[in-house]
C-alpha cells in the first residue's frame, strides 16, 4: 500500500485497521537466484537495488536477528559527502544524491535532515587541511563552505569561544550535511525489497557457506540448506566469521564505538558539529535527544558496548566544546561492533571463491554509505563488474599499496583507525 | 660570559593550601634515570648499594637511606637522586630537571587524590614507599606514598602547571562539600 | 494533605507560585500535600500527567529546577529534595501547564499512531527541511537548556572496594552489615537521600520495632564500623568490565558541587536494587491521581502525604490489600479496593470488588471518578486517587549492562536477573524475586556471608525477625474494552500503538520498541517494559518469555555530561605544556598558540607593527641577514643508549646511523611499518654507545611507544634503554649569519666553524653549566641549538634575546620559522602528513637498502612507488600579486576544476620576504618530472584561482652553502 | 576494562594504548614476500571470543604486553611481557 497524508487521515478515521505489513515473514525457499547474508542497512538496500535496478527478484536476506538490528539501529545517523580521497570521493558523492531522492523512491519518511555538518578546527594547520577537503568537495561537485571564527560563531553560538582548550579557528560547512532517522531507512529499504518479491527471511542464521570447485552454490542455515549461485556477504563486525566459512582470512577488525543519547530537550543544536580534536560530534534527533559519540574504544570486541574511560572522554570533549550542554543528561549508551579495515575505508568487491561476494570495512561510516553501497554491491553482484563508484573499494589494496584510502592519515595499519 | 640564573618548576604556583590539605614543592638537586643493560640488574643493584647505600627496589617500590632515595619508575628504570656511576652497567640520563615534584599531605589527601588518579590508594593496599606510574587527571605521574597521609607526586616539568591546577580544583571541590 | 505536623517548613515556588515542603522531602511529596496533583504534560500529545511513583523511575513528573545558567531541566519531582528557596518549574506546557495550546494533539491522536510520521511529510521534497521538520521538532522534546555555560563545579571521582552493595534496603543492609562486620571493605551505595529502602515506605516491625528504627540502629552500627563507607544519594549507574561500576552521587549544600561520577572499582558486587512496581493498561489510566500502590503507601508512610483524600486501590496481587490497610490505617479514606483476582474472600471496612476492573476514569486535570467493572455489574465511585498495583519488576536493569539477559518467573509474573549476568555481582533481596521482608533481610545476609566467606572472611549471620508471607499474584495486564490504554506514560505510547506495530509486522519486541518509540523515553521503559511485553504477547500469541525483552544499558538513571565530562570544561580538557620561555614570550606580547599540548609563540610583535605578516617578514630577516632565536624545547628528545644503541637506531630509521661518528650530527627518516614516512629528526651521538635523537613536536609521543615497541617486541635481542628526556633540557635555535657570535657571548669557551662544523655535536659550558650545543639547521643559516637544564632555560633565553637585540637581530615565533622553512623546501606534519612516503619526498635515497628497518618491505609495495604517485615540489607563484594558498588543488593550465583532472594539492604556502614572492610546497602527479610547468591552482573556498610554476623545493640557497658557513 | 599489568598489578584501561592482534610480535623477514607481510599487516583472525593482543602501558610502567582476553566478554584471563613473549 502506498503512504500518505491522505492515507494517514484515512485510517485515522476508520480506527488504523486497514495498515498492511511492511514485509512478510516468508519461510526460506530451497533455491533462490542470489542470497544476501545479512539483513542490516546495506544488505537490505543490496536486495532493494538488486530488484529495482537489476531486476532480479528472487532472492532472499537472510538475518541471524531480526532486520535492521546491526548497525543500522546502533549508529548516529549522520549523512555527509565530505570525503577528499579518490575512490571514496565519488562513492560519497553518489551516496548523497541517493539519500536526496531516498523518500520519495521508497515512498517512506526517513526524516533526511540536511540541516549541515560543520567540521571545526584549531589551528592553522587544520584549517589548510580542512581546505584540502572542501576543495576536493567542491571539484567533485559537493558543496563546502569555509567558516572563518566569525562565521562559526553565527551558527553555533553556543560554542566556548573564550575558554575552550583548542581554541576555534573556524569550520568547513558542509550545507547538504545533516541526519536522518536510522530504523526508518532500514524498515524503507526493507519494505522497498519485500514489495518487489525478495524474501526477508529472520531469525535465519547462516552456518556454513557451500563451495564445489571453487564455485559457490549455497548457504547451510539454522533454517535448512538454500541453494544459489550468487552469495552476497554484508555481515559488519561480523564478516570475519561469514568470510571464515568460505576460507577466506579478511584484512578487518571488528571494534567497538559507542554512541550516547540524552533526555529529550527543545530544540538547542541545529547543526551536526564535528570536533575533532577532541573526537566528538554531536547533533540532535527530531524527539530533541542530543546524539553524540567519540573515537573507537581502541579494542578488538564484539561486546556492543563500551566502557567508561572512552565515554568519559566524550563527556569532557562536550563540556570544553559547548558547556551549555552540561546539564543535558545522557540517557542511554551503547556500543556498535565496528569492521575496521586498515586503511579505514571500505571494501565492496569480488572473492576468491566464484558467485562469492562481499561488502564490508565500513569502519565507523557505513550509515551514510547505506544507499550508495547497496546501489554498488547490487551492481557487482548482477553484473560481475564493480560500479564506477565503488570501484577503487578493492580487496586487494592492502596487499599492493594501490590507491590505499586513509583518509585521516594515520596510516593503513589496524591499530591506527 | 653568561651567568645563568636556576628556576624553580613551580614558580609561584606553590605552596598551595585549601582545607586541610597542603602541596609544597619537594626541591631536588639532581635525579637520574638508571637502566640496567641486560643481565646486569644485580651488577647495578651492587653498585648502587656501594655508592648510595641503596639497592634496586622492586617494581612499585622506594628506597631511602638518609638524603638518598632510589625509586622505580618503570619498565627496567629506577631514579635515583644522586649522580652515579655505572658506565657499561646501565644507562643512565640527567633528569634532574626532567621532573617536578611536590608534596601534598593533610588528613584529606586521599581524598583529594581519589579524584584524580585510577589507583588503589588505600592505605592498606598502597603503604609508605609503595610508588606506581599513572596518571593524574589527564597528567601522567608518578605516585609514592610518603606517609600516612602524604604522597609525592612527580610530573614532567612542562606540565607542572597543569598539575598544581588539578590538584586545586580537587582540593578546592572537597572542601567546598564540608566533610566528604 | 499533611497526616502529621511537619515541624520545619521551607518555602519553595512551583511556577512561580510559593509551596510549603519540608526540608530534604521530595517536590512530588510537597506538591501533593498542597494539593496540586497536575505536574506535567506528556511528550506528544500533552496529556495533564500527575506523580505516577516515588523513585528515580518516575516517567511523568519531569520538571526544570533553578534558572539561568543553573537551570536544570527534566529533573523528577521525587528526586528533587525540597529547599528554601528552590525554584521548580514545569516543562513542555506552552502558555501554562493548565492551559497547554499544544494539548490540541490530543484531539488529533486517532491520526498520530504509532510511526504515522514514517508514512507521509514526504511532498513536496524540499518541504521537510523547511517546513515539516521545524514545527516537528518544536512541538518535540521535554525540558529546555539555558543555553548558558555550565558554571556549577561537577566531580569525577574513584574509589576502591571488595564488596559494594548496591541498595540500601533490607537485603543491602543485611549485606553489608554482614560482610562489615565480618571485616570486609565495603561499600553501601543508595539513591536515596536516606538509607533503608522500603523499609521506610511501608508500616511494619522489624525484630519487633518499627521498621525505621530498625534502620537507624543498623545504620548506626555500619557508621561505627571503619571498614564500610556509606554513600547516599549515590545511583550506581552501570556496570562495567572486571568489576568497575560507574555511579552518580547528588551532592546537597549550597556551595558544593553539584554532582560527584564515581567510578568504584569492587571484587565483588551483591544487586539489592529493589524491584518496581507495574501498573495496568485500562482506559485513561494516567490521569493526574492515579498513581502505583507502592509510591502512595510510601508518601503516606514516609513522608506524611495523603496523595488523595477518597482513595481508591486496584491491583491484581496482595499489595493491593497492603495498600488499603495501610492508607486506611492512617484515617485516609478508601472509597475501594478492586482486585482483578475473582476468587478471593476478603472482609474489610471498605467496599471491595473482585474480579473487578477499572474500565473508565474521569477528571481533565485530576482523577474525580472511576467506572468499576466487576462481577456484581458496573459502577462509578468518586475518588481522587486511585492506587494501581499490577505487581512487581524485579530491577535487572544493571544485571543487563554486559549484555546479559533476564528470565521470565511463572510464580511471580516477572523477569528475574540471569545468575553470574556480571561477573563478580551477586543478586539480593526483591530484585533477586524474594518479595517478603524476612526473605529480603535473610537473602542479603547469606549472600554477603558467601561472598565474605570467598574473600577469605569468616562472617556470622545474625537474622532479624520480620514479616514473612507468600506474594500472590495473577498475571492481569489489560482491562478489556475500548479506550486508550496508557502503556509508555512518557512517550504517549497505547496499548493500540502495540497493536499497529503489530499489524504491520513489527513483532519483533525490538522493532516494536523502535516504531512505538515504547521504552525509549527517559525513564527507558522502567515503567512500562514488561506491560508492553506482555500486551505484545497476548496480540502475537507467543508468550512473554519467547517474545524477549529489550535490553537495558548504561546508565541506570540519566547522568548529565557534565558529571560524567567533570575536569574537561575549559582548558581542563588536556595538560597543558609550557616551554622555559613561556612567560618571558607573554611579556614581550608574543601571542601563544597551541602545538599539540605546548603553547608556541607565533610572532613577536614591536611597536607600531600593524599585522602579523610585518612582525613576521622582520623575524624573516633577522636570520637571513643576522641572527634569531627561538625556542625549540618542544621537539622530542629521546636519550637512546646501550651496546645496542647503534643498531637499534639503524631499525628504526631508514638510513643508517650505526656510521655516525661520535660528536656528529646526522639527519634522518622514520617510517611506520605500513611503508609511510611517520617522522624526521636529528640523531646525535654524544658517544659510542650514547645518541640523543630528536622528534617532531607533534610525534614525539607516537615516536616514543614505537622505538619502546621496536625494542621490548621487534628487537628484544638489542640491548638498548630509552629514555625521553624532553623536559630535562631547553633548548633553543641560534640562526643567522651572526649566529656564532652570539653564542659567543654566552659561551664558557669561545667556538669557531673548524671546531664545530655544520652538522657537529658535543657538550660546552654556559656560565658554568654543563649544556649540549647541535650545529643544525632548520632554517638554511648557519644555526645552532643549544640546551641547558630546563631550570636554567628561561634565563638563558633571555641572555640570548638580548644579545641578538644587540647585534640588530631578535626573537622569531612559528611564522617566520614556517616561511624559513618553506624556503628551504624542508618538510613539517603538512608534507608529512602520514600517507606520503620517502618516493613521494624525494627522499627514496634515505631508505637503505643494506639492512632492515621497520617499513621498508611494506614501502616496496607496488602502490608505494608508482612514479603516478603525487610528490613533492616547489611551486612559485607566476601571477603578479596573486597568492598560493595551502589546501588549493591543482590542474593542468587549461582544465577545468573538477575531481577528474585533479593533479595535486598545496600543502603549504607562504609569501617569502626573502625571494618577495609567494611560495608553496605541493604534492603533484609525477611532479618532480614537471618542473617548468605552469599549472593552475585553485582554491575554491577562498576564492583563488592562479597560476604557479613547478620548480624544485628548496628555492633558497639550493646548493645549501649558507648553513654549512 | 581492568588490565594486569605484569609490573603494576591490575590498572585501569584508561593507561593504556592498544595495539592489536599479537601476531605483530612475529615480523617477518624482509624478504619473505607480499604475502607473509600482507598477512603480518592487513589480515586477521578477529575471533570472536578468546584472543592474544598488545597494549602499551603508556601511562604507567611503559611495558609492552601481551594480554589473553576475550571479545565477546572482556573477560581479561592473563598477560605478559611482550619482551619475553617475543625473545
Amino acid at each position: 500500500m502506498g503512504y500518505s497524508g491522505f492515507q494517514i487521515i484515512k485510517e485515522g478515521l476508520f480506527g488504523q485497521k486497514g495498515w498492511k505489513p511492511l514485509w512478510r515473514d516468508p519461510a526460506p525457499k530451497a533455491r533462490y537466484d542470489a542470497i544476501i547474508i545479512g539483513g542490516g542497512g546495506h544488505g537490505l538496500a543490496t536486495a532493494y537495488y538488486l530488484a529495482r535496478e537489476h531486476g532480479l527478484t528472487n532472492i532472499a536476506v537472510l538475518e541471524k536477528g531480526h532486520i535492521g538490528g546491526g548497525n543500522i539501529g546502533r549508529n548516529t545517523t549522520i549523512v555527509r559527502a565530505n570525503y577528499f580521497l579518490p575512490g571514496n570521493q565519488e562513492f560519497y558523492s553518489h551516496s548523497l544524491k541517493l539519500w536526496e531522492g531516498m523518500e520519495q523512491d521508497l515512498n517512506y519518511n526517513v526524516m533526511h535532515s540536511q540541516r549541515g555538518l560543520i567540521n571545526l578546527f584549531h589551528s592553522d594547520g587544520q584549517r589548510d587541511a580542512f581546505v584540502r577537503r572542501g576543495n576536493a568537495m567542491i571539484n567533485q561537485g559537493d558543496d563546502a563552505i569555509l567558516l572563518d571564527r566569525e562565521g562559526v560563531r553565527s551558527h553555533l553560538p553556543y560554542l566556548d569561544f573564550d575558554n575552550g582548550r583548542f581554541p576555534i579557528y573556524g569550520g568547513l560547512y558542509h550545507p547538504r550535511g545533516g541526519t536522518a532517522r536510522h530504523d526508518a531507512v532500514a524498515w524503507g529499504y526493507a519494505r522497498g525489497a519485500d514489495q518487489r518479491g525478495v524474501d526477508l527471511i529472520q531469525n535465519c542464521e547462516v552456518t556454513g557457506i557451500d563451495i564445489e570447485n571453487g564455485v559457490v552454490t549455497g548457504v547451510q542455515t539454522t533454517r535448512g540448506a538454500i541453494r544459489a549461485r550468487k552469495v552476497g556477504i554484508v555481515t559488519a563486525g561480523r564478516s570475519g566469521q561469514v568470510a571464515a566459512m568460505a576460507g577466506m582470512r579478511l584484512p578487518i577488525e571488528s571494534h567497538v564505538l559507542q554512541a550516547f543519547v540524552t533526555e529529550g530537550l527543545k530544540p538547542v543544536i541545529d547543526h551536526v558539529v564535528s570536533f575533532g580534536m577532541g573526537h566528538f560530534y554531536i547533533s540532535q534527533s527530531d524527539k530533541g535527544g542530543l546524539v553524540f559519540g567519540g573515537d573507537l574504544d581502541f579494542y578488538a570486541s564484539y561486546a556492543a558496548r563500551g566502557n567508561l574511560p572512552m565515554a568519559e572522554h566524550v563527556m569532557e570533549a562536550a563540556m570544553t566544546l559547548m558547556p551549555m550542554i552540561g546539564k543535558a543528561r545522557v540517557l542511554r549508551s551503547w556500543g556498535g561492533i565496528m569492521d575496521m579495515t586498515p586503511d579505514g575505508s571500505p571494501i565492496i568487491d569480488t572473492t576468491p571463491t566464484k558467485g562469492l561476494f562481499i561488502d564490508c570495512g565500513w569502519c565507523y561510516g557505513g550509515f551514510k554509505a547505506v544507499p550508495a553501497s547497496g546501489f554498488a554491491f547490487a551492481h557487482l553482484m548482477a553484473t560481475g563488474q564493480p560500479h564506477a563508484t565503488a570501484a577503487k573499494f578493492r580487496l586487494d589494496r592492502f596487499r599492493t599499496g594501490v590507491g590505499l584510502m586513509d583518509e585521516e592519515g594515520t596510516g593503513s595499519q589496524h591499530n591506527l583507525h | 660570559m653568561a651567568r645563568l640564573i636556576a628556576l624553580g618548576a613551580f614558580g609561584d604556583l606553590l605552596p598551595l593550601q585549601t582545607g586541610d590539605v597542603t602541596c609544597t614543592e619537594v626541591m631536588r638537586e639532581t635525579l637520574f634515570c638508571v637502566a640496567p643493560y641486560r643481565g646486569q640488574h644485580k651488577a647495578v643493584s651492587a653498585a648502587l648499594k656501594a655508592q648510595l647505600g641503596l639497592s634496586l627496589p622492586a617494581a612499585g617500590r622506594r628506597k631511602i637511606a638518609g638524603d638518598a632515595i632510589c625509586q622505580w619508575i618503570g619498565h627496567d628504570a629506577w631514579v635515583v637522586s644522586a649522580p652515579v656511576m655505572l658506565d657499561g652497567l646501565a644507562a643512565v640520563s640527567d633528569q634532574s630537571d626532567g621532573y617536578a615534584a611536590l608534596d601534598v599531605a593533610g588528613a584529606g589527601v586521599e581524598a583529594v587524590l581519589a579524584r584524580l588518579i585510577p589507583l588503589d590508594l588505600r592505605s592498606t593496599t598502597f603503604k609508605v614507599n609503595h610508588t606506581a606510574r599513572s596518571l593524574l587527571g589527564h597528567v601522567p605521574v608518578s605516585i609514592t606514598r610518603t606517609g600516612a597521609q602524604a604522597f609525592e607526586v612527580m610530573v614532567m616539568r612542562s606540565m607542572a602547571a597543569s598539575l598544581v591546577h588539578d590538584l586545586q580544583v580537587a582540593m578546592s571541590g572537597l572542601a567546598r562539600r564540608g566533610s566528604a | 494533605m499533611r497526616l502529621r505536623n511537619p515541624g520545619q517548613t521551607v518555602t519553595f515556588s512551583f511556577d512561580g507560585k510559593p509551596v510549603q515542603g519540608v526540608p530534604g522531602e521530595p517536590v512530588a511529596a510537597a506538591l501533593l500535600a498542597s494539593g496540586i496533583r497536575l505536574m506535567g504534560r506528556s511528550f506528544k500529545y500533552h496529556r495533564p500527567r500527575g506523580v505516577l511513583t516515588a523513585g528515580s523511575e518516575e516517567p511523568n513528573a519531569l520538571v526544570t529546577v533553578g534558572r539561568g545558567a543553573a537551570q536544570d531541566p527534566n529533573q523528577r519531582a521525587t528526586m528533587v529534595e525540597v529547599s528554601e528557596g528552590l525554584e521548580v518549574f514545569s516543562q513542555n506546557a506552552w502558555p501554562s501547564l493548565r492551559h497547554d495550546a499544544l494539548a490540541v494533539n490530543d484531539l488529533l491522536s486517532p491520526f498520530l499512531g504509532a510511526g504515522f510520521y514514517y508514512k507521509t511529510f514526504m511532498w513536496p521534497a524540499s518541504f521537510w527541511e523547511r517546513l515539516y521538520e521545524p514545527v516537528i521538532r518544536r512541538a518535540a522534546g521535554l525540558g529546555r537548556l539555558s543555553g548558558k555555560a555550565n558554571a556549577d563545579l561537577y566531580e569525577k571521582a574513584f574509589a576502591f572496594c571488595d564488596l559494594l552493595v548496591i541498595g540500601a534496603g533490607p537485603a543491602g543492609l543485611m549485606a553489608a552489615l554482614t560482610a562489615g562486620r565480618a571485616g570486609v571493605d565495603v561499600i553501601l551505595a543508595d539513591e536515596d537521600s536516606a538509607m533503608g529502602g522500603r523499609l521506610l515506605r511501608e508500616v511494619e516491625d522489624v525484630d519487633g520495632r518499627p521498621a525505621a528504627l530498625w534502620v537507624a540502629d543498623v545504620l548506626a552500627q555500619l557508621r561505627a564500623l571503619p571498614n564500610v563507607r556509606l554513600m547516599p544519594r549515590t545511583t550506581v549507574t552501570g556496570a562495567y568490565d572486571q568489576g568497575t561500576y560507574g555511579a552518580l552521587e547528588r551532592i546537597v549544600g549550597a556551595d558544593a558541587p553539584g554532582e560527584c561520577f564515581w567510578r568504584i572499582v569492587a571484587k565483588r558486587s551483591v544487586l539489592c536494587a529493589g524491584a518496581l512496581e507495574r501498573s495496568i493498561a485500562f482506559p485513561d489510566n494516567d490521569r493526574p491521581g492515579i498513581m502505583l500502590a507502592g509510591a502512595v503507601r510510601a508518601y503516606v508512610t514516609r513522608w506524611g502525604v495523603a496523595p488523595g483524600r477518597s482513595v481508591t486501590v486496584f491491583g491484581n496481587n496482595d499489595d493491593a490489600h497492603r495498600t488499603a490497610r495501610d492508607l486506611a490505617a492512617a484515617g485516609i479514606k478508601i472509597a475501594g479496593l478492586i482486585d482483578a483476582r475473582a476468587d478471593l474472600a476478603v472482609s474489610a471496612d471498605y467496599p471491595v470488588f473482585t474480579g473487578g476492573s477499572v474500565t473508565a476514569t474521569a477528571g481533565r486535570l485530576g482523577l474525580t471518578s472511576i467506572t468499576v467493572t466487576h462481577q456484581g455489574g458496573t459502577r462509578v465511585i468518586q475518588t481522587d486517587c486511585l492506587a494501581v498495583s499490577g505487581g512487581w519488576n524485579p530491577s535487572v536493569h544493571l544485571t543487563c549492562h554486559m549484555n546479559g539477559r533476564p528470565q521470565w518467573r511463572e510464580d511471580i509474573a516477572a523477569f528475574v536477573p540471569t545468575p553470574d549476568a556480571i561477573p563478580g555481582m551477586a543478586v539480593a533481596g526483591a530484585c533477586h524475586g524474594v518479595f517478603d521482608t524476612q526473605g529480603c533481610l535473610r537473602d542479603g545476609a547469606e549472600v554477603a556471608a558467601a561472598i565474605a566467606r570467598d574473600l577469605g572472611f569468616a562472617p556470622e549471620v545474625t537474622l532479624p525477625v520480620a514479616e514473612a508471607r507468600a506474594y500472590a499474584i495473577a498475571p492481569f495486564w489489560e482491562t478489556p474494552g475500548k479506550g486508550r490504554k496508557w502503556v509508555d506514560l512518557q512517550n504517549d505510547v497505547t496499548t493500540k500503538d502495540i497493536a499497529i506495530s503489530a499489524q504491520e509486522n513489527m513483532r519483533s519486541v525490538e522493532h516494536m520498541k523502535r516504531y512505538t518509540t515504547q521504552g525509549m523515553a527517559p525513564d527507558q521503559g522502567k515503567s512500562s517494559n514488561v506491560l508492553a511485553l506482555a500486551v505484545l504477547a497476548d496480540l502475537t500469541g507467543r508468550g512473554i518469555p519467547e517474545t524477549g525483552t529489550t535490553t537495558f544499558r548504561p546508565p541506570f538513571v540519566p547522568v548529565s555530561i557534565a558529571a560524567m565530562g567533570a575536569g574537561g570544561q575549559g582548558k581542563g580538557f588536556a595538560p597543558t605544556r609550557l616551554m622555559t620561555s613561556h612567560h618571558a614570550s607573554v611579556a614581550a606580547r608574543a601571542p601563544m598558540i597551541e602545538a599539540g599540548l605546548w603553547y608556541r609563540p607565533s610572532y613577536f610583535p614591536l611597536e607600531g607593527d600593524v599585522s602579523w605578516r610585518q612582525s613576521c617578514d622582520r623575524e624573516v630577516n633577522y636570520v637571513r641577514n643576522v641572527v634569531g632565536v627561538c625556542d625549540v624545547s618542544t621537539l622530542g628528545k629521546i636519550d637512546v643508549q646501550g651496546p645496542d644503541a647503534a643498531p637499534l637506531l639503524d631499525f628504526v630509521y631508514t638510513n643508517r646511523m650505526s656510521t655516525l661518528k661520535v660528536g656528529r650530527v646526522r639527519y634522518g627518516l622514520m617510517l611506520r611499518e605500513d611503508g609511510f614516512v611517520m617522522d624526521d629528526g636529528t640523531a646525535a651521538r654524544l658517544g659510542p654507545d650514547h645518541f640523543v635523537i630528536t622528534t617532531t613536536t607533534a610525534a614525539a609521543g607516537q615516536v616514543m611507544r614505537h622505538l619502546e615497541f621496536a625494542r621490548q617486541v621487534l628487537r628484544p635481542d638489542l640491548d638498548a634503554r630509552i629514555v625521553s628526556v624532553t623536559d630535562h633540557w631547553a633548548q633553543f635555535a641560534v640562526a643567522g649569519p651572526r649566529a656564532q657570535v652570539l653564542l659567543n657571548t654566552v659561551l664558557d669557551e669561545q667556538i669557531t666553524d673548524e671546531d664545530w662544523p655544520f652538522m657537529a655535536c658535543g657538550a660546552v659550558g654556559i656560565g658554568g653549566v654543563a649544556g649540549r650545543l647541535f650545529r643544525i639547521s632548520f632554517s638554511g643559516e648557519t644555526a645552532y641549538e643549544i640546551a641547558v637544564p630546563a631550570r636554567y632555560g628561561e634565563s638563558l633565553f633571555r641572555q640570548l634575546v638580548a644579545q641578538a637585540r644587540t647585534l640588530g637581530g631578535g626573537p622569531y615565533g612559528l611564522e617566520a620559522l614556517n616561511v624559513l622553512r618553506i624556503e628551504k623546501g624542508l618538510l613539517t606534519h603538512a608534507e608529512l602528513h602520514g600517507r606520503t612516503t620517502a618516493y613521494d619526498l624525494g627522499l627514496a635515497g634515505m631508505v637503505s637498502v643494506q639492512k632492515d628497518c621497520i617499513g621498508q618491505a611494506a614501502a616496496r609495495r607496488p602502490g608505494l612507488v608508482d612514479p603516478m604517485r603525487e610528490r613533492l615540489v616547489g611551486l612559485r607563484a607566476v601571477e603578479e600579486g596573486r597568492r598560493l594558498t595551502a589546501g588549493a588543488h591543482l590542474f593542468a593550465k587549461d582544465a577545468k576544476a573538477v575531481t577528474a583532472n585533479d593533479q595535486g594539492y598545496v600543502t603549504s604556502a607562504c609569501y617569502s620576504p626573502t625571494l618577495d614572492c609567494y611560495l608553496g610546497l605541493a604534492f603533484v602527479k609525477n611532479g618532480p618530472e614537471r618542473y617548468g610547468e605552469v599549472i593552475r591552482m585553485v582554491d575554491h573556498l577562498r576564492g583563488v584561482d592562479t597560476l604557479a610554476e613547478v620548480c624544485h623545493p628548496v628555492f633558497f640557497d639550493p646548493e645549501g652553502g649558507r648553513a654549512r658557513g | 576494562m581492568r588490565i594486569n599489568c605484569p609490573h603494576c598489578g591490575e590498572r585501569d584501561r584508561r593507561e593504556f594504548y592498544y595495539m592489536g592482534d599479537a601476531v605483530a610480535v612475529t615480523r617477518p623477514a624482509p624478504d619473505a614476500g607480499p604475502d607473509a607481510w600482507d598477512d603480518y599487516l592487513h589480515n586477521r583472525d578477529n575471533p570472536a571470543g578468546d584472543t592474544r593482543d598488545l597494549w602499551y602501558h603508556e601511562a604507567g610502567c611503559g611495558a609492552w604486553i601481551v594480554v589473553a582476553r576475550n571479545t565477546l566478554t572482556h573477560a581479561v584471563h592473563g598477560a605478559t611481557l611482550a619482551q619475553k613473549a617475543a625473545s
